[in-house]
């Protein structure tokens, strides 16, 4: 097999950031090159180089054998890599087929020729196993993960001999995994070479041909084969040795709920739920996506008004946000950047967004405490960099999710809802994630947790609860399960128990 | 398979059609209160039918600029030389110079003019990354300034038979400047909804960065669009110098604001990437009705103030408020399938 | 009034200043600081045409315009600026009287004379001179007009209709306030009232508006010729001709228009911008401290107000050069 | 562990102290200008001081209203109704029965006004749910029409006279007036940068999503923004009043599209959640500047729009060039530090 794409020593940086600093990378014919790096590490912004999107400042780009330089994300295109980036690059108010062929749409003497686009489109869709997306439909309608599926069509839509991944599988669902893993199979069946990127080594040890990890911006191990063992893969990403590591730790029984959740509705989106979580309690709720798990908790939170039922907190009924806050509630939500964060701000007023009142004295603001106490809570999530006054939006993904959580480190919370915590999270991160959640829980903080990944729902919660299109259909405690029970409760919905709600 | 709730049924409502529902709701109601008002003048079939084609008439200028208007938001800008335009545009085809070319000169100069200066502030938007708003801002200042001091200050009036009949002209019984409204009307939509055009202009206005990523060249796109607007500028120009027959610098006084407000109760957001051209003609028809049951009941102007702005909250509320039960409805029936 | 700025045939200029006038001989030199609001109109750019025209009449007069921008915060930034100068006399047309009586006051108090233009300072202190238009008489004579026309036709519950010019300047306020006065006097009224902003684009919406409101109309009264270029278009447009039309303020355009007697436009009241003219021959003889040669009186008078005429088919030629 | 050298370290240099750096050298420009212009002006020091304080008094309306946009845009809206609000305060607080209760009722009705405007201004948007730019349009119309109806459409002479004294008031030889836009300036720097209103409004405007998630009431936050606002336009009628000793409908003309471009010049994103109330201060002395430079060069106002644009435009690339050269800079030396 040749190598089509050979990087050397490429560099590239942004203001008072070498974001890559001496990558190597050689992809070959027909195979899946993962591509493995902490938060941070430069994945994204290499293949922005490749795309078209930066200009590396340094280095050697060889295309099929030809120095390479793409000047636009055109460029790179009609040379023949296609790239579904990683924060979701599509435009809500098109629809799905407009989306997929947008910059090179079917056209004749500019009109498009929206039924050529539609029929193109299905047939893509129905290749990649989702005949069931409209193409006429706003992409705006779509769940994330339905969107991530059309980001995947349209990098199918080009003629690519390469195909970059950055993260797909971070929005989906178990099944969502094992089709795209198919897709991908008969991508390079037919000769075309595959750049993968993701947080999970299971995925990577399944799909993947050989593996390039890197750290820092430089490559720290060039076309290692997808069978090396965790230990070594992320002892070259991080220095540690362990994927998931979850600490051990004792349930708490006994304790009176602090959370109750009564017979919630919301029409259109979950109905009849009822739930429980006890001071130091780590409740998980596992279901596929798409079944109302954001909902459920942005409802719980008060973000959403509810069309019946009641929740208490500590016996107090929460009806709004601010009364949820108030009353020492906190959630990460589902989409970091659009919910969560202001990007433009420093690390440290993101981080006290919810306390910044409690920091301040007659409605004086007191920057000088609130960012000593940033500080103390980035140190705790061994934040990169450890920088509060960066604004937010240079952090990479992992980093800013740990802002999001740590923002409800500063306040008073004793019930934290956490919605798919670690998504985009790496490996190193992740594990501080899940001690500062024990830590939390230890303190006697109450945690609702949503998560996609079964074994992290499996590992983290003392109890566990599965959701189904709208329902709780079976609820244990965490040792009573394993993960293919969990998936069949998910998926089927009746398998065993069948004790639907 | 993506599971069975998470795709929503389709929504057999369209949120443009409610909204563009919503504004038939209000314009309806303004010609009620018409009815109401001056029952003596609407009991006469040939003085209503003349009232439509003369608020249609009244509107059509105005309507032009807003085509191009909606085009600019929906692609994530704005444009507040409309007006200015058309005062350069109009002041520039009736100099004693241009006049000498004829109706053909005449209109030629208006759309050049036009193009000219929206080319200039898509540059300075694109290239110069000068915020729309400051842009063109200037260029309202500049090209009134330059209206001025080509026309001397002075109302230049034409003489031409041909431009001056463009207002006067009625082919099958509807005035040619209604005939021209529809024209641009129908060719924005088909521009916006049916080619690739407009399919980008929603991409670079509601996800530019989406929209580079996908190769498109949104610099040069933002260009086309204020180009876009200068032209129905130019266009709107000539309609209203034909309907004045003349032409002065402080013409088409504070156009910037009617075309915005009109885009924005059509349904198009500020903030770009969603809008619609029916919604913003709906948008200037309201306004343009307004105007007509003020004066039928002779409305004193600082009365006249004070309702309208009372009248423009409660058409958006009132259009909100069909969207909100509306879609509560659907929603509650889709709910009722799916469980 | 598509006129240009050279003022070769302008009669609104007296240039015959080497006649048997005994003020006409040149005196000492006399530095008038000018200022009236930004023209977008016919009527504003024809006063300070005239003014230009006439100080450039005299050899003793030196003519110092400023520009007053395009409100009154700016003309009076505009004027401190000249005050501190020191010029002799200042003419000045302000935005609107009443807002700028302070800086009348603070020239008058550092001792230069202010003769306002057209629009009244409230306190007396602040002028040496007024001289203006009488807008009250202006919609006096409009409404005479009508009355009469209307009466002579026996039309006994007539349909009036009047187009201002912008609705919030004192000067529209006075000229209707006038309007109404003269038509009440015949027992008539206005039926619809559809105001204008003084340029023939907004002329021809209101025009537009008014004769749909108004299926049938007998009279119509427009404030301003030149809005009227655009009200004569809109009632070309609207195909009607079944009422008689005034205008208002005597431009060119119109007074031929009447003299042809081939339109609705059957007469124009006069407001005529030769004001400004003779605002510079009165600063002139201030600054030299003499009167005017016909009067008893050895100071030029405190208050004057021109007269607004009637101009109809019969006399229009006589006011044909007048035009503006 | 992370290597030392692959922590990025964090810009030194500030964004907005770049910008106002910019709009600094922009003002100096126009100093230089009107310097070489008019030298025989500019070599009297005592004129050239009080030129200074002229250009400070003609700022210092405009200048407090644009510390009130400024908040609003800031926090996500926009205030078309500023000039308007204006217009109806002083309009209120110079009619004969507000003027019987003397000076201190006059400032307190104009104040109440401004203050009830903004109210209804801020629940329209955030209860009603109307768009900013709609729903202060609206507000425009009507008050303004208002106020005209109030006046009978009259100027109002104030016969006050403290107030009319307000403007001529120079405690330490400076006006009184600069005095209190200083003071409002100062008071609005404190509470955008160091106050929890000033932290909500930030959030607000930058992502109201994540401010309602982090519990912050969004919708009685904007309501607050728009008071502000208008308490901002009650102060600026009081000052405009004084100035013009009187009062009028048609007052403080687009003073809404000047307080926005001044805000925008300033730095603050029009689409909110971030800006500066020194670089809005900074925006409005900019033009206040160019209008004395025009007026001590006798510019005719044609000739005076024309080259405003074009000063606007280089002002603003001036400004971009500058920020962007001194970041290059910046980088430079950071990337060498780093490897
Ligand atoms: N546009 C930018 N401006 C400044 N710094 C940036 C920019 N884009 C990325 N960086 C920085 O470059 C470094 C590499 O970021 P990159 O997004 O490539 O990481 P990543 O490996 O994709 O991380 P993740 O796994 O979280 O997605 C980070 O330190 C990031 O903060
Ligand atoms: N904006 C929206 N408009 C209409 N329906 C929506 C919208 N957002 C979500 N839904 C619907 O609400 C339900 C729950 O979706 P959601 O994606 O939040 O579930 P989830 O379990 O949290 O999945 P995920 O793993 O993606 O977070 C689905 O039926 C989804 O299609
Ligand atoms: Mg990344
Ligand atoms: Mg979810």
């Amino acid at each position: 097999m040749t190598a089509i794409l050979r990087l050397s020593e490429v560099v590239k940086t942004f203001p008072g950031v070498r974001a890559l600093d001496g990558v190597h990378l050689e992809v070959r014919e027909g195979e899946v090159h993962c591509l493995l790096g902490q938060n941070g590490a430069g994945k994204s912004t290499l293949i922005k180089v490749l795309a078209g999107v930066h200009h590396a400042d340094a280095g050697e780009i060889l295309w099929q054998g030809e120095p390479f330089a793409p000047a636009s994300p055109q460029a790179a295109m009609r040379a023949g890599i296609a790239t579904i980036h990683q924060e979701l690059d599509l435009v809500d108010d098109l629809s799905v087929a407009e989306n997929v062929f947008l910059g090179h749409e079917p056209s004749r003497f500019g009109f498009t020729r929206r039924h050529g686009a539609a029929a193109r489109t299905r047939t893509i869709l129905t290749e990649l196993g989702h005949p069931e997306i409209p193409p006429g439909r706003l992409t705006r309608d779509l769940p994330a993960a339905g969107k991530q599926i059309v980001s995947m069509a349209r990098a199918l839509s080009h003629d690519a001999r390469l195909i970059v991944m950055d993260e797909p599988s971070a929005v989906l669902a178990h099944d969502e995994v094992a089709n795209l893993f198919r897709i991908i199979r008969e991508l390079t069946a037919n000769g075309i070479a595959v750049v993968y990127i993701s947080h999970r080594l299971a995925e990577i040890r399944e799909i993947g041909d050989r593996v390039t990890v890197l750290k820092d911006g430089r490559t720290t191990a060039a076309g290692l084969p997808a069978r090396t063992p965790t230990r070594e893969l992320v002892g070259r990403m991080t220095g540690r040795a362990f994927e998931y590591v979850f600490p051990p730790r004792e349930a708490k029984a006994g304790a009176a709920p602090l959370l109750e959740v009564c017979d919630l509705s919301r029409a259109g989106e979950f109905a009849g739920v009822s739930l429980t979580v006890r001071p130091g309690e780590i409740v998980g709720i596992a279901g596929l996506v798409g079944s109302g798990r954001s909902e459920l908790l942005e409802t719980i939170f008060g973000a959403r008004v509810a069309d019946r039922g009641t929740v208490t907190l500590d016996g107090r009924r929460i009806t709004g946000v601010g009364q949820a806050v108030a009353h020492g509630m906190g959630m990460a939500p589902e989409e970091r950047k659009s919910q969560a964060l202001l990007l433009d701000e420093p690390v440290f007023k993101n981080m006290t967004l919810a306390s910044f009142t409690g920091f301040a004295r007659a409605g004086f603001t007191a920057a000088g405490r609130e960012r000593a106490a940033a500080r103390r809570t980035a140190d705790n999530l061994e934040l990169r960099p450890r920088d509060v006054d960066r604004p937010v939006r240079t952090l990479s993904g992992g980093n800013q999710q740990k802002v999001v959580v740590g923002r409800w480190l500063l306040g008073h919370t004793r019930l934290l809802l956490l919605d798919e915590p670690t998504r985009g999270v790496d490996v190193g991160a992740r594990a501080e994630l899940y001690q500062v959640v024990h830590d939390l829980a230890a303190d006697g903080v109450g945690v609702l947790l949503v998560s996609s990944e079964v074994p992290e729902v499996l590992g983290l919660a003392d109890r566990v609860l599965v959701m189904r299109e709208g329902r709780l259909i079976h609820e244990a405690p965490a040792g009573e399960l394993d993960e293919d029970t969990v998936l069949d409760l998910v998926m089927a919905g009746s398998l065993m128990e069948g004790e639907a709600a | 398979m993506i599971a069975e709730t998470a795709l929503p049924k389709a929504p057999k409502y369209d949120d443009n059609l409610l909204r563009n529902l919503g504004l038939v709701g209000v314009l309806l109601v303004l010609v009620v209160i018409g009815i109401v008002t001056r029952p003596e003048l609407y009991s006469d079939p040939s003085w209503v039918r003349d009232n439509i084609l003369t608020i249609l008439q009244q509107a059509s200028a105005i309507g032009v600029v807003t085509v191009g208007m909606t085009f600019v938001i929906i692609g994530g800008g704005i444009d507040l030389s409309v007006g200015a335009i058309i005062a350069l545009a109009g002041v520039w085809s009736t100099t004693l110079a241009t006049q000498s070319y004829g109706a053909g000169g005449m209109i030629f100069t208006a759309l050049v003019v036009g193009v000219a200066v929206g080319l200039v502030n898509g540059v300075l938007i694109a290239y110069g990354k000068l915020v729309p708003f400051i842009a063109t801002l200037a260029m309202l200042v500049s090209a009134r300034g330059l209206a001025a001091q080509i026309s001397g200050k002075q109302t230049q009036v034409s003489a031409n038979e041909t431009i001056n009949s463009l207002a006067t002209a009625k082919p099958l019984g509807i005035p040619l400047l209604v005939w021209i409204l529809a024209l641009v009307v129908g060719a924005g939509w088909v521009l916006l909804n049916r080619t690739t055009f407009g399919r980008r202009t929603v991409a670079v206005g509601g996800n530019p960065e989406a929209a580079r990523l996908a190769g498109i060249n949104v610099k040069r796109h933002t260009v086309l669009l204020y180009v876009l607007s200068g032209l129905c500028c130019g266009i709107g120009a000539i309609m209203l110098t034909s309907q004045a027959t003349s032409a002065q610098a402080a013409m088409a006084n504070l156009y910037e604001l009617d075309a915005i407000a009109a885009a924005i109760i059509g349904g198009t957001l500020l903030s770009g990437g969603r809008g619609t051209i029916v919604g913003a003609l709906f948008g200037v028809l309201v306004f343009s009705t307004i105007t007509n049951l003020f004066a039928i009941n002779n409305l004193a102007t600082e009365v006249q103030n004070m309702v309208k702005g009372g009248i423009i909250v409660a058409a958006v509320l009132l259009q909100q408020f069909r969207y909100r039960s509306f879609t509560n409805l659907l929603r509650r029936r889709n709910v009722g399938n799916n469980s | 009034a598509c006129t240009s700025n050279d003022t070769g045939d302008n009669a609104q200029v007296r240039t015959d200043t080497g006649g048997d006038n005994g003020n006409a001989a040149a005196g000492p030199k006399v530095i008038i600081g000018f200022s009236a609001p930004a023209a977008d109109h016919g009527w504003i750019a024809a006063i300070t045409n005239n003014a230009k025209a006439q100080a450039g009449a005299y050899s003793d007069v030196e003519l110092r315009p400023v520009e007053a921008g395009s409100d009154a915060a700016a003309q009076r930034a505009a004027l401190s600026t000249l005050i501190a100068q020191k010029p002799n006399v200042i003419v000045m047309l302000p935005h609107d009287g009443k807002e700028l009586n302070a800086t009348g006051l603070e020239a008058m108090r550092a001792g230069i004379p202010v003769i306002n233009l057209d629009r009244a300072f409230p306190s007396a202190a602040a002028y040496r001179l007024q001289i203006k238009g009488d807008n009250y008489g202006m919609g006096l004579a409009a409404g005479q007009y009508i009355g009469e026309q209307l009466k002579a036709k026996g039309v006994s519950n007539p349909v009036i209709g009047e187009i201002p010019g912008i609705d919030s300047l004192e000067l529209t306020q006075e000229r209707t306030a006038g309007f109404n006065a003269a038509l009440a006097t015949f027992g008539f009224k206005v039926a619809n009232r559809r105001p204008a902003e003084f340029t023939a684009d907004s002329g021809q919406a209101a025009a537009t508006s008014l004769l749909q409101a108004l299926p049938k109309l007998d009279a119509l009264w427009n404030h301003d010729d030149d809005q009227g270029i655009g009200v004569l278009a809109a009632i070309k447009q609207a195909n009607r001709s079944e009422f008689f039309m005034v205008g208002g303020a005597g431009s060119k355009a119109a007074i031929d228009a009447i003299a042809r007697d081939d339109s609705v436009l059957k007469a124009t009241v006069t407001y005529s911008p030769s004001m400004a003219s003779s605002a510079i021959s009165l600063a002139r003889l201030i600054g030299q401290g003499k009167g005017l040669s016909d009067l008893v009186e050895l100071q030029v008078p405190k208050e004057i107000t021109l007269a607004s005429e009637t101009i109809t088919k019969d006399n229009a030629s006589k006011y044909a050069k007048l035009g503006f």
